[in-house]
């Protein structure tokens, strides 16, 4: 083990023991623990409002496409992380290139808009 | 005149348009004539070529370039067309017997629904033979050829309501693309071999090659698997008895004068390549003496009378194939132009038969139609004599200078070959006697009903049956007081073949043999004939109905015909029994269930594999998992 | 290079028309978009350098697959006219989504570099995801969306991985540079041949070849008949133009080992889809499997890889392209919107639709290969490519193949002309319809006697 | 923060392309095992993000940014992906009320 390496020792020794702090905890307290086996354990909440039904209730899709909307965006801003690095070398060029890359979001924002999915009602 | 010469498959091209899609909205007699007229024309500009052609000795083949069709870099093929010696020969045939039979099918089908379909089908047909046997490369051949098979394969199955008919159609069809599939192959194997389609480019480069080369030996194969698709030879003709479910016209035209000779033009075409593959040609013969035999021994037996002229075609190709297994291509093209007049005579006769007697085919219904139908009768007979070879009937000459040839390369194959053409007498003679003699056998109605057929339907008979008489003269031998006409005039296309073998291809018998030979073959049909009248028109010897096999034997005995009795136990019964034999055997039980064995295989496997289609993604996901191990395990060790 | 951003930009134009709610204004739009995407496209003709920083060559290759993609969504467009005669307001949405799906084609018949053919890919089988379930109440246009999804995103996988591992081989995407290394490198790495092992599952899988060919058959019949002619005919060409162009310009070097297993593919493909067809009792079904069948005659081409190649691959590509245009255009026209097409439905066609049965008999008979349509031209050009490497073994299995083919082709016409039980009456057609059947018929006739109009142009 | 450049360096493209195999087939394998089509989604994602780790790996070894620049393409495509495949389920789970892939199996044979 030369230098280098020796100096991640303690990280190491930490993670070692951040592992088995948690596997010790889930192993000790399955073994001491008191385990008793009644209907009320398998519910979801065994305290708070009664839960009723089945979980697989139909979800408002409005979410879900709020969501999935956020992560197309988001995910696009990916391509100003190159641009913004080489922001200077690109120039003006580059600076065109982004706004059209930006309308073209803005586009596809309108046609959204236009077709009501943002509309919460 | 030549440059005319593509009027000459566009004109029935035309024809089939214009009934296709004018046919339903004019009248009958305007689809026929104009259908007829249009395969008229062909034949009058044919024949306007086709004199000047004959007046010049050894005349160049005229080729007439038409569009630029395939061009890749060395590869330019055209659609071009070839007039020689053995295409106007053809043309003529195809267009003058096309046309009587147009003609005929005017009559006939005069009270078919289908009829304006039925006539552009023909005019198709006629288009795609006409293609097939005008092209100058391999190219256009094979457009003709798969052409001609789906007209055939439309026109069996014409009567498309009756399943059976349906059944035979698809048989025609599968039987027949086996044989493309060497067709296919060996003009594959032409153009990897010459770099080109056209066949005078082939014939060019074919006469500096060594007898037996091995790749021009596999060529020929391939191309007589083709022929023997196409010509109904051992073992794929089945389907040309079944064939005969489509309308008798159909049958004449297609089943015996035309299309089935497809593989015989094939061969002659390509002479020299089989005359350097001596290996192939012996194959040939012996295919075509086989099948002239076999489907002649089946030919005894058959009671239906389009079944008996099915399998005697069967048997005359056989001897066409015979004879161009022998070399003797001139011979092969010679009862190929006779055999398309007396067969489509004879078609056309039972045609005519079968139209009098409204529908009937089964010949132990019929009987003593000579009164009624006197000119079917005239006529029928006359071809019957051709077929039967009787001189001076065009047949005796073309068979002679088979059987000539067949003694010239072993007297063995002259006695099987003359053994041939007394079955075919004889089957041929109790069909006449069966249909036109004795007393009629069929039902009342029928009988009030017997009527000679109309103009449209005789004229085309008696045409005929002129020409089964002097077609014969074409190539009259020497020994006979003949020039070979014939022989001379396809000196040109055998041009290679006879600068390779260094001699000249038909046989040289001495006079005296040659005398010998066709006189104790004449007197042999003619003693066979002579049978059959005793047995079939002076005993008026029925056969028995189907469903009381071998009985009749007994009646026999009880008739003490000695000469008969002894006759039927010592030689006839075998024969029959052995014919019955083979049919039954090994046509139905083995041919047969080797070519529907295959379509079950298919059929079975197609079950199988559609059950691999579970409908399960996850399963569909495993298999692709697999699939791509497999693969990426491939890659690693096929190192 | 113009056409790209001009279908781009029209893609967006017909969303919008759509949100907007211009219904008439919708079909003529796409059509004359695509008529002028098609003459920009003839214009870039002459092109030959490099586009957008060297990521796409348009070369006489690319402007040719190009230009009959084009025509294909044409003339599918014009089905389409009459197919959602009645239909709703998300027209604009699937006609977009389906010039999104002909840009990922255009990109993958022009790459030069990996990255835009694998982006191709994407836009192209992203925008089918959604086309295949775009009836979104029919569960079998579900089930066909799912199906389709799984098993292509999961390829996708392998594909990418392929992409990657060349990638890290060579160190570049560029297809001239890879083309480089692979004549320079006296041996290549197994990672090299790894990669291109998982490209070729990806492509295998893109164009239904046997083993990953189990998406096609179901997929094929649960996506809406319309949407089933354009994978069949737009998706396999873009798939097999691009699977050639790689496999010509990069990987035509190296050593057998793809070739033994593209040859066991391409042999299995046309085996398999032949055979299954011949017991499938529903239309689209039975027309999938010919498809998987057609995609291994296509990939003979690519076996052989040598300078006819890519002209054969582009006329059968045509033929086979018009011909299923026309078949799925009378299936069409048969069915009034059912998903379940059995074969009988053809039945008693002939006697009052002339110009279907017409359209039947040529399609059928172009796809079964019978002479002089175009589908046998094509058919003798792939055999006469692969004669040309002698591949004599392939040729015989691929005619094997075709004559059983013939059975099932001839199916559909037995029934159409049997009249038994009364006929069908006479179908109402619209002007478009019948103009594409009759395209139909003329350009697989057109094609078959004078197949030289399109055979040079790929050069 | 040197030493760290250190280890890393150490480790060589080989233990890159081997952790990107795990985790692909570690994909491949999930894809293969599993029936909630939520599940197997992520497995298809967790396949390209092995991808996109050895792509970025790749790109360092060699020296060439187009790899990296090449995952932001993947990424982004996956975002489509996910988008399309999560509308996807969400069609189905409305008619079908269920994520099971093997539900859906009535076109077969």
């Amino acid at each position: 083990m030369n230098g280098s390496t020796s100096e991640y020792l303690p990280m190491l020794i930490q993670s070692v023991f951040a592992l088995g702090f948690v596997a010790m905890v889930l192993i000790i307290t399955h073994l001491i623990g008191p385990s008793r086996k009644s209907a009320k354990k398998l519910e979801n909440f065994e305290c708070g409002v009664e839960a009723k039904g089945n979980a697989r209730l139909p979800f408002s899709v409005k979410y879900f496409l709020t969501a999935i909307l956020f992560v197309l965006f988001d995910v696009e801003v990916i391509f100003f992380y190159p641009w913004a690095t080489n922001f200077k070398e690109f120039g003006m060029d580059g600076l065109l290139s982004m706004a059209l890359f930006v309308a073209l979001f803005l586009l596809g924002f309108l046609y959204l808009r236009k077709k009501q999915a943002f509309k919460w009602e | 005149m030549e440059k005319f010469a593509w009027l000459i498959p566009a004109l029935p091209l035309i024809g089939f348009l214009f009934s296709i899609f004018f046919g339903k909205k004019v009248s009958k007699t305007v689809v026929a004539s104009v259908a007829s007229i249009f395969v008229l024309i062909p034949f009058i500009l044919t024949v306007a070529i086709f004199i000047p052609f004959i007046s010049v000795a050894e005349a160049e083949a005229i080729r007439i370039p038409l569009l630029e069709w395939i061009n890749i870099g060395k590869l330019t093929v055209n659609y071009s067309i070839q007039l020689d010696q053995l295409s106007l020969m053809m043309m003529l045939v195809i267009t003058g017997v096309g046309f009587l039979i147009h003609v005929y099918s005017a009559g006939y089908m005069h009270d078919d629904d289908g009829f304006h379909r039925f006539f552009a089908y023909l005019n198709l047909f006629i288009f795609f033979m006409l293609v097939l046997v005008m092209g100058s490369n391999f190219l256009m051949l094979f457009i003709g050829w798969e052409g001609v098979g789906l007209c055939s394969y439309l026109l069996i199955g014409f009567w498309y309501k009756n399943m059976d008919y349906n059944k035979a159609a698809n048989k025609a069809f599968i039987m027949n693309r086996i044989g493309d599939l060497g067709l296919l192959l060996g003009i594959f194997l032409i153009y990897l071999r010459f770099s080109s389609f056209e066949y005078s480019r082939i014939a060019y480069e074919a006469i500096d090659i060594a007898i037996g080369d091995p790749i021009i030996t596999t060529i020929t194969i391939l191309l007589f698997i083709g022929a023997i698709g196409k010509s109904a030879q051992l073992p794929l003709f089945t389907w040309l008895p079944d064939a005969m479910a489509g309308p008798t016209p159909v049958s004449a035209l297609i089943h015996a004068a035309t299309m089935v000779t497809a593989g015989v033009y094939l061969i002659i075409r390509t002479n020299i390549l089989f005359t350097l593959a001596p290996f192939t040609q012996e194959i040939i013969m012996f295919v075509g003496l086989a099948t002239a035999l076999f489907a002649a021994t089946i030919g005894l037996k058959q009671n239906d009378i389009k079944k008996v002229l099915a399998y005697s075609t069967v048997s005359q190709l056989g001897y066409m194939f015979f004879a161009l297994g022998l070399g003797a291509y001139t011979a092969a093209y010679f009862h190929l132009f006779t055999h398309a007049f007396f067969k489509a005579l004879l078609f056309l006769g039972s045609g005519s038969v079968i139209h009098a007697m409204s529908g009937e085919q089964d010949l132990r219904k019929m009987g003593g139609l000579k009164k009624a139908l006197p000119i079917t009768h005239a006529t029928f007979l006359i071809g019957t004599i051709a077929i039967a070879g009787l001189p001076p009937l065009a047949g005796f000459f073309s068979k002679d200078q088979i059987l000539a040839s067949a003694f010239a390369h072993h007297p063995v194959l002259w006695i099987m070959g003359v053994l041939g053409a007394l079955m075919t007498a004889f089957y041929m003679f109790r069909l006449y006697y069966l249909a036109f003699h004795g007393s009629f056998r069929g039902t009342h109605e029928q009988e009030h009903h017997l009527h000679e057929s109309p103009k449209t339907m005789t004229f085309p008979l008696v045409i005929l049956a002129v020409m089964s008489v002097i077609a014969g003269f074409v190539n009259v031998p020497e020994v006979l007081g003949g020039g070979h006409w014939l022989d001379n005039f396809f000196t040109p296309l055998l041009a290679g073949t006879t600068l390779i073998l260094e001699e000249n291809v038909h046989a040289h018998l001495s006079h005296t043999v040659e005398y010998i030979l066709m006189g104790s073959s004449v007197l042999a049909v003619l003693a066979v004939i002579f049978y059959a009248r005793i047995r079939y028109k002076n005993n008026g010897h029925v056969p028995a109905e189907d469903s009381e096999p071998m009985s009749f034997l007994e009646r026999l005995l009880s008739k003490k015909y000695y000469v008969d009795e002894l006759y039927d136990s010592i030689v006839s019964n075998p024969v029959v029994k052995g014919a019955g034999l083979l049919y039954n055997y090994i046509e139905v039980n083995f041919i047969d269930r080797i070519v529907n064995g295959v379509g079950q295989l298919v059929v079975l496997s197609s079950r199988t594999a559609r059950f691999m289609q579970t409908g399960n993604v996850g399963f569909y996901i495993f298999a692709m998992v697999i699939g791509a191990l497999v693969i990426l395990a491939a890659n690693t060790f096929l190192h | 290079m113009t056409t790209l951003i001009f279908l781009s930009l029209l893609g967006f134009l017909v969303l919008f028309i759509g949100a907007f709610d211009y219904k008439k204004l919708i079909l003529p739009t796409v059509i004359i978009g695509l008529i002028v995407a098609f003459f920009l496209n003839a214009m870039d003709w002459e092109l030959t350098a490099t586009s957008f920083y060297g990521m796409i060559d348009y070369n006489h290759y690319a402007v040719s697959f190009t230009g009959l993609m084009i025509v294909s969504v044409l003339l599918l467009m014009l089905v389409a006219s009459y197919h959602f005669r009645n239909e709703g307001s998300h027209i604009a949405d699937i006609y977009a989504l389906m010039i999104f799906t002909l840009i990922g084609g255009l990109l993958m018949t022009s790459f030069s570099n990996l990255v835009m053919l694998f982006i191709g890919i994407e836009i192209l089988s992203i925008a089918l995801y959604i086309l295949a379930g775009s009836r979104r109440l029919n569960i079998a246009s579900n089930e066909a969306s799912l199906k389709y999804f799984l098993m292509g995103a999961f390829a996708s996988g392998f594909l990418l991985f392929g992409i990657t591992l060349i990638f890290g081989v060579t160190n570049s995407f560029n297809l001239a540079e890879i083309s480089d290394f692979v004549a320079d490198t006296e041996e290549l790495p197994t990672l090299f041949s790894t990669g291109v092992m998982l490209i070729l599952i990806g492509f295998a899988f893109k164009i239904g070849a046997v083993p990953f060919h189990f998406w096609t058959p179901d997929v094929y019949q649960g996506a809406p008949t319309f949407i089933t002619a354009f994978m069949a005919t737009v998706v396999k060409t873009a798939g097999i133009a691009a699977f050639y162009r790689l496999f010509d310009s990069c990987f035509s070097g190296i050593d057998g080992t793809w070739f033994k297993i593209l040859w066991i593919i391409c042999v299995a493909t046309i085996l398999l889809g032949n055979i299954t067809a011949v017991m499938q009792n529903e239309s689209k079904r039975m027309l999938a499997w010919s498809s998987v069948s057609h995609a291994g005659y296509l990939l003979i081409p690519i076996l052989a890889l040598n300078e006819l190649s890519s002209s054969a691959i582009f006329y059968y590509s045509a033929a086979y392209s018009i011909a299923s245009i026309t078949a799925f255009a009378v299936l069409i026209g048969l069915s009034k919107f059912q998903n379940d097409l059995p074969l009988d439905q053809y039945k008693g066609l002939a006697k009052n639709n002339p110009i279907m049965t017409t359209a039947l008999v040529v399609s059928m008979f172009s796809l079964a290969g019978i002479p002089p349509l175009a589908g046998f031209f094509g058919k003798y050009f792939v055999f006469l490519t692969a004669m040309q490497s002698g591949l004599i073994y392939v040729v015989v299995i691929a005619i094997i193949g075709s004559l059983i083919g013939i059975y099932y082709y001839f199916k559909p016409l037995i029934y159409a002309f049997n009249n038994e039980g009364g006929s069908l009456e006479k179908i109402e057609t619209n002007f478009a319809f019948n103009f594409v059947l009759m395209a139909g018929i003329v350009l697989s006739l057109l094609l078959g006697i004078f197949p030289d109009i399109l055979r040079n142009l790929p050069g | 923060m040197e030493n760290i450049t250190q280890f890393t360096g150490a480790l060589t493209i080989n233990h890159y392309l081997f952790l990107s195999s795990v985790l692909f087939s570690i994909g491949v394998m999930g894809v293969l095992l599993r029936r909630n089509f939520i599940i197997i989604f992520m497995c298809v994602e967790l396949m390209l993000n092995a991808v996109n780790i050895l792509l970025a790996a790749f790109s360092r070894y060699n020296g060439n940014q187009s790899g990296q620049v090449f995952v932001f393409f993947i990424m982004v495509v996956a975002a489509a992906e996910v988008a399309v495949g999560l509308a996807i389920l969400v069609m189905i789970f409305r008619n079908i009320r269920t994520t099971d892939i093997n539900a859906l199996k009535n076109l077969k044979w």
